[in-house]
């Protein structure tokens, strides 16, 4: 498990310096939309799979179809979109920092012995989504739908005409 | 406890019924919601006074409640004195916002006005009610979305460009925000604050792990963005300058201090008042004094100078929670509330002005003393009561974070915010002289005082400056009573 | 700390800066949306193996349920702000949406 | 019942001192158009509170505390000697500046709104000479600052300079007295006045908590470097705000400071380091105003650098920390209250028959209006220190006390006096005797009787302060003081008072010679000049060789030339310095924010590095 769990960070990271560094704005999203799918991935493998499946539907898919619209909607001439962005150009020295940094990290953790904080201070429960979610949260449930509502106030405020 | 019960679910309660109504209601009917939303507001300020009273009686420092729809439900919110007094200044705010959109908003966009409104009073009153991390970070959210949308309602430029660099920023916030809550969930398994406060109180040797401290870090941070403390104040002035006025009177008077300054106190006080934290915060509460009044003294448009106002009195609030104690406590908390309505009143001026003259370039305006008496005698008592000049209400509050730091031991900053605040006279002075004193120009003679609920709402706010100001002992000793000292 | 609890807290941070520098680098609107939406997996990331390690796998689930929400939320309303800015100045470029100074 | 209705008044007395003016004050806003009931109303007022603070200042000490929030703020009031001293003459000096003001505004508009600050202000004067814990007093004290604001502002919102000026120089000064508040509390240990033991000022911390509250102290009663809107204010403010703040009530309150300050908070050593720094600066200041003074030509400005000057003198006295100083001080400061205001009054008088102030616009007013230039004749000798009125004696006190501590300082004190007498026998021979000459054609006459009975009556307390000096420094002060010596009577060093009175000579025949020099005021003396050998002699002296006066005239000049640039000096850095430094870093800053998305997110996540270099800083 934990091979395929590493080899998705890897296709993560690789995906997100494509989606990030891509001129192109739509291989940009769909690059987000493969990061999403590896993260649901890693998620079903950590056993959180209600946690996957919105991940792999909502983010990878409603998030992938908004930003494509909202891309479309205002398209530029694709020439013009490389001159003036030049966002190849400007991002270029990313994949250097983040190599950089990775190892800096690697290093920093593995020299100061840096451990992950968790001091077996939780019991394991066995607590679902369901009991944690309706019984325990219900605040959040309440904020969810406002959110929601909140939400679908501003598509009619910023989306109608004038 | 029963009364107390009902008073504490009403908070819930209430804003969410503006909300179903808002979102059904015709366009036709809009004043109808208009005037319900606004009942509403006043409703949650007396509630909210009629609950300090409750505890006072009942002697008791919280109370949890939930909807208990089935046995299984627990208590997801908690009122406390504390609390109430942040319900009670969202409430006079929304009021006041309420008084000042009824005037400024065009009437398209008033509907839209009201439902985001609504959604953002449940946020702020959701914020003040949770007793959870994460559920602070879903409101704190719900308060930010419908900040954004309010802001960009105008849809002129400038208001669209505010609210996308606000959205950027929180956006950040959020993401450092969440980093945190990550580490400090993977450490304690729950995100309670009573949980985490008693693990920290227990087992403060645990914790010396550079990731626990990292997610603390960044915990502080995100709520500084939201604060709108230097340095990551940029996004602060642009929103306040550019959005409707009534939308400024709701973001600079409650939403930033709910979002932010209450939260921070919170989540200080979750982390068990470490020094670290607290020498950060007072810090970069005194470069955002700084800063924030350096900034105001070079500002052109009225609101962007009470903007920059805003994030300067954020330093004193950051002051106020690093020197921890009762007293600095009370003395942040008196002075949310008194810059809530200092504020407020600074920024229905600003409405008024924009209502009668149509410009606030402080260029263009000038001696409108004679022409505008009341809206220039409030500001002027609004500026003396952020300049801390007693008897009015922002002299106490400043004196208590003054006196509280003193007894922390943080005697340099005690004195730096003393200095400091000279700069906050200076650029209300200069404020105040070039729009009301002086000569009155050609073009503005025939200018007329401002009539209806702006004026309404500026004389309200000023007779409760100068009332809390003048009756500060008994609200201390009231206070004292109720249990939140 | 093991191999995969390393791997993780190194592509999550990496993640959020790859998120962060794109948000201060790019000058186009939707690829601010990108941006963060890189820095969020990010924190999902860390969520789900925070609940990984202390054994609380429902209310992690319910944290990213709620996270994924608001993500999706903020889209939105960052899609409609765009389109907004799109109709004023005909262009995403943030160079040019520069009035407010000072 | 009446003896339960009197216990509740006498347990509550102190309140009634902040409560009663307020309320009247209150009333006086709401009576309009009705001068007699506003005239019963507010004679009615400072009488009783005449009456009342005599009752106080006859009675033993004690103190009524009114429980408040627990840090150390409770309010406590006390009476004791020191506070009902003042109270009651605060209340006196009330009563004639109030009877003043209303005759003088009359039937103007601004009358209710006037008298409802001066009322405000007798609250906040009684409080902060009443309270005893230095928190509450700082309340009180900044309420001060409001009203004066509020005064100097009183329709006159369109040249709000000298408010401005006020309030910041006010303000600054008050910050520096918070300052020393905290300075002094700290290292007390406690914020009541009673319970501090008078700390020792050795090392850096008392030395700039004593000078921070002295400043504070006496920049509240207008000395240097606090001084430049008490002119300013004469141009601007009403009369009335003259006669009552920089001529009585603002000197009674800074001075209670400045002696609580150094006989009860901090243990001034005569003859120390910090005493001669503090005598320094009353001769300066004594010496910088009267020199201005000397070449103004209106009445009101010229009466304002007077009133900066007589606070050098009270400066000089209490710096010296001896008895015979302090007492010399506070007689000095009811002296100047009583003859400073009457001055004003007087040049109020004027002002309202001939509606301007300007010397070069009016002359020789003497013969219309008899009893005003009487009043300014008696209170013009009193405050050039003629025998025997009052003035003399408090400067001869502070002339002994000054002459204990160093010469220079008694050398400094003497010029003073001589330029005093000088610029006042100019003012008062210009503008009462010689040629009537008027702005414009119209008949003057006495002001009315309103405006006379205060000034005749400090008049009289002039005489009577100067010839029966035991009642004002044996009852009151030393009584207030608590001095076991009594320094009334004729003052026992002769050769002093016969120096003094030689100064005054020179005084007097400078005037002389001067004014026949000019021509201006007498032409007497022509014959003399020329006569066949003395015309030689004046035609050498004309252009001025071996001319004492000339020389010394020209001496004058350049002190008052420096002087000026001193003014300009202080005006520059208040006004250019200042400002510019403040809005530098601010200039520079503002470039920053320019719109640029990337350049906020980097200013965000340099925040979160400093954080972390706190953090680290503070962990490891």
């Amino acid at each position: 498990m934990e091979v395929i769990i590493t080899i998705c960070l890897g296709f993560m990271l690789v995906f997100a310096i494509v989606a990030v560094m891509n001129k192109s704005l739509l291989k940009s999203a769909i690059a987000l939309a493969l990061v999403s799918i590896f993260l649901g991935v890693i998620l079903y493998l950590l056993t959180a799979k209600w946690a996957a499946v919105f991940e792999v539907s909502v983010c990878s898919g409603l998030v992938t179809v908004i930003s494509i619209s909202a891309i479309s909607l205002t398209h530029e001439e694709k020439e013009q979109l490389q001159k003036k962005y030049m966002d190849k150009r400007r991002m270029a020295m990313l994949p250097y920092l983040l190599i950089l940094c990775g190892f800096l990290l690697v290093f920093i953790v593995l020299t100061a012995k840096i451990q992950l904080p968790y001091d077996q201070l939780a019991e394991p429960s066995t607590e679902t989504l369901s009991e944690a979610l309706w019984d325990n949260r219900q605040a959040d449930v309440w904020g969810q739908i406002i959110i929601l509502l909140t939400g679908a106030f501003a598509v009619v405020t910023l989306f109608k005409e004038a | 406890m029963r009364a107390l019960q009902y008073v504490s679910m009403l908070f819930v309660i209430i804003p969410l019924t503006a909300l179903i109504v808002c979102s059904l209601i015709k366009r036709s009917r809009q004043n109808a919601a208009f005037y319900l939303l606004s009942a509403f507001a006043a409703a949650q300020v007396g509630l909210a006074l009629y609950g300090l009273m409750l505890f006072n009686s009942l002697n008791i420092s919280e109370y949890s409640f939930g909807f208990h729809i089935t046995q299984a439900v627990a208590d997801v919110f908690t009122l406390k004195p504390a609390s109430l007094v942040m319900l009670l200044c969202i409430g006079l705010v929304s009021f006041t916002s309420l008084l000042v959109a009824y005037k400024t908003m065009p009437a398209n966009k008033k509907l839209s006005y009201l439902r985001l409104l609504s959604a953002l009073i449940i946020g702020m009153n959701g914020i003040v009610l949770v007793n959870d991390l994460f559920t602070m970070y879903l409101f704190i959210e719900i308060i930010g979305i419908s900040s954004f949308v309010l802001i960009s309602t105008t849809k002129t430029e400038e208001g669209l460009e505010s609210a996308f660099i606000y959205l950027v920023m929180s956006s950040l916030a959020s993401i450092m925000l969440l980093t945190g809550l990550a580490f400090i969930f993977m450490r304690t398994g729950s995100l309670k604050f009573e949980y985490l406060i008693a693990i920290n109180n227990t087992s403060a040797e645990v914790s010396q792990n550079a990731l626990t401290y990292l997610s603390y870090i960044l915990v502080i941070s995100g709520l500084l963005i939201k604060t709108g403390a230097v340095p990551f104040h940029s996004w602060l002035p642009d929103a306040h300058q550019s959005a409707d006025t009534s939308v400024s009177v709701l973001l600079s008077g409650i939403v930033i201090k709910a979002a932010g300054v209450y939260c921070l106190m919170r989540v200080t006080d979750i982390f068990g008042n470490l020094y670290a934290i607290r020498l950060s915060l007072a810090i970069l509460g005194v470069i955002t004094i700084a800063v924030g009044a350096m900034f105001a003294l070079h500002q052109n448009h009225f609101k962007r100078i009470l903007a920059y106002s805003s994030v300067s009195q954020m330093g004193y609030m950051l002051l106020g929670i690093s020197a921890g104690g009762i007293l600095g406590f009370i003395g942040t908390m008196l002075h949310i509330f008194n810059h809530a309505v200092f504020k407020s009143t600074l920024f229905t001026n600003a409405a008024a002005l924009h209502e009668e003259v149509h410009t606030l370039d402080i260029d263009k305006l000038g001696g409108l003393q004679k022409q505008m008496p009341i809206t220039a005698t409030t500001s002027l008592i609004a500026f003396l009561s952020t300049a801390g000049i007693p008897p009015l209400s922002g002299f106490w509050s400043k004196l208590l974070i003054i006196i509280a730091l003193w007894k922390a031991n943080f005697i340099g900053f005690a004195a730096a915010a003393l200095v400091l605040s000279i700069f906050t006279a200076a650029y209300f002075l200069r404020l105040q002289m070039n729009v009301f004193w002086g000569q009155t120009p050609e073009h503005l003679q025939s200018i007329k005082e401002v009539k209806g609920t702006i004026r309404f709402a500026e004389i309200m706010l000023t007779i409760i400056t100068i009332a809390v100001g003048l009756g500060f002992p008994f609200i201390l000793l009231f206070l004292e009573a109720s249990g939140i000292i | 700390m093991n191999f995969i609890e390393l791997a993780i807290l190194t592509t999550g941070f990496l993640l959020i800066l790859a998120g962060c520098y794109c948000l201060m680098r790019t000058y186009h609107i939707i690829k601010i949306l990108i941006g963060i939406e890189v820095a969020m997996k990010a924190v999902t990331l860390f969520i789900a193996y925070a609940a990984h390690i202390n054994g609380k796998i429902g209310l992690a689930q319910s944290f990213i349920i709620t996270i994924i929400v608001v993500e999706v939320v903020v889209a939105v309303v960052l899609a409609g702000i765009s389109l907004n800015l799109y109709k004023k100045y005909q262009s995403m470029d943030l160079r040019n949406i520069r009035k407010l100074r000072g | 019942m009446i003896n339960a209705l009197f216990d509740i008044i006498s347990n509550n007395m102190l309140l009634i001192f902040i409560l009663l003016p307020a309320f009247v004050g209150l009333i006086m806003l709401f009576i309009r158009k009705r001068f007699a009931i506003q005239l019963a109303v507010l004679l009615l007022s400072s009488i009783i509170n005449l009456i009342a603070a005599y009752t106080l200042f006859a009675s033993e000490s004690f103190s009524y505390v009114i429980p408040f929030a627990s840090f150390g703020l409770d309010i406590v009031l006390v009476s004791n000697e020191l506070s009902s001293l003042f109270i009651m003459l605060v209340a006196a000096m009330f009563l004639f500046v109030c009877l003043y003001s209303a005759f003088y505004l009359k039937h103007k508009k601004q009358f209710s709104v006037f008298m409802l600050y001066m009322y405000i202000s007798l609250a906040m004067l009684n409080g902060a000479i009443l309270s005893d814990s230095l928190g509450i007093m700082l309340f009180f004290w900044e309420g001060l600052l409001c009203t004066l604001l509020g005064m100097l502002l009183i329709n006159n919102t369109s040249k709000p300079k000298a408010a401005i000026k006020a309030l910041v120089l006010s303000g600054t000064a008050d910050l520096l007295l918070m300052l020393g508040i905290i300075l002094t509390a700290y290292q007390a240990k406690t914020m009541l006045i009673n319970e501090i033991t008078p700390i020792k000022i050795q090392g850096f911390v008392p030395t700039l908590g004593f000078f921070c509250m002295l400043f504070g102290a006496i920049g509240k009663a207008g000395s240097m470097p606090f001084h430049s809107w008490i002119p300013e204010a004469a141009n601007d403010a009403t009369t009335p705000f003259l006669v009552s703040f920089p001529g009585a009530l603002e000197k009674l309150a800074g001075f209670y400071l400045a002696v609580v300050v150094t006989t009860k908070l901090y243990d001034l050593r005569p003859h120390s380091t910090i005493s001669n720094i503090v005598m320094t600066i009353g001769v300066l200041s004594l010496l910088f105003a009267v020199s201005m003074a000397l070449i103004q030509k209106d009445m009101k400005r010229l009466l304002s650098y007077h009133a900066i000057s007589q606070v050098g003198y009270m400066v000089l006295g209490i710096g010296s920390g001896l008895p015979i100083g302090i007492a010399g001080a506070v007689f000095h400061m009811l002296n100047n209250a009583v003859f400073k205001s009457c001055l004003y009054m007087c040049a109020g008088s004027i002002e309202s028959q001939t509606s301007t102030t300007d010397l070069k616009k009016f002359s020789g007013v003497g013969k219309c209006m008899p009893i005003t230039s009487i009043c300014f004749t008696i209170c013009g000798l009193a405050i050039a220190g003629v025998p025997p009125f009052c003035g003399f004696f408090s400067k001869e006190l502070l002339f002994d006390a000054a002459l204990e501590s160093n010469i220079v300082f008694y050398i400094g004190a003497l010029i003073g006096a001589f330029m005093t007498a000088v610029s006042f026998l100019k003012m008062g021979r210009a503008a009462f005797f010689g040629k009537l000459k008027l702005p414009e054609e119209k008949k003057i006459s006495e002001s009315e009787a309103g405006m006379l009975v205060p000034m005749i009556a400090l008049s009289i307390i002039c005489i009577i302060f100067g010839v029966f000096n035991t009642l004002p420094l044996d009852t009151l002060i030393n009584k207030g003081l608590m001095f076991e010596k009594s320094f009334s009577g004729w003052p026992h060093s002769i050769l002093l008072v016969v120096i003094s009175l030689v100064v005054l000579c020179i005084a007097v025949l400078d005037h002389l010679y001067g004014s026949k020099k000019s021509g201006s005021a007498l032409n007497a003396a022509d014959h003399i000049h020329y006569a066949p050998v003395l015309k030689t002699i004046y035609s050498i002296a004309e252009r001025g060789y071996f001319d004492l006066y000339n020389q010394m005239n020209a001496l004058f000049n350049v002190f008052a030339k420096i002087c000026v640039m001193f003014e300009r000096a202080v005006s520059f850095t208040y006004d250019t310095i200042a400002v510019n430094a403040a809005l530098l870093p601010g200039k520079v800053m503002r470039r920053y924010h320019n719109g640029s998305l990337g350049r906020y997110l980097f200013a965000a996540l340099c925040g979160v590095v400093i954080i972390i270099l706190i953090f680290i800083a503070v962990l490891v």
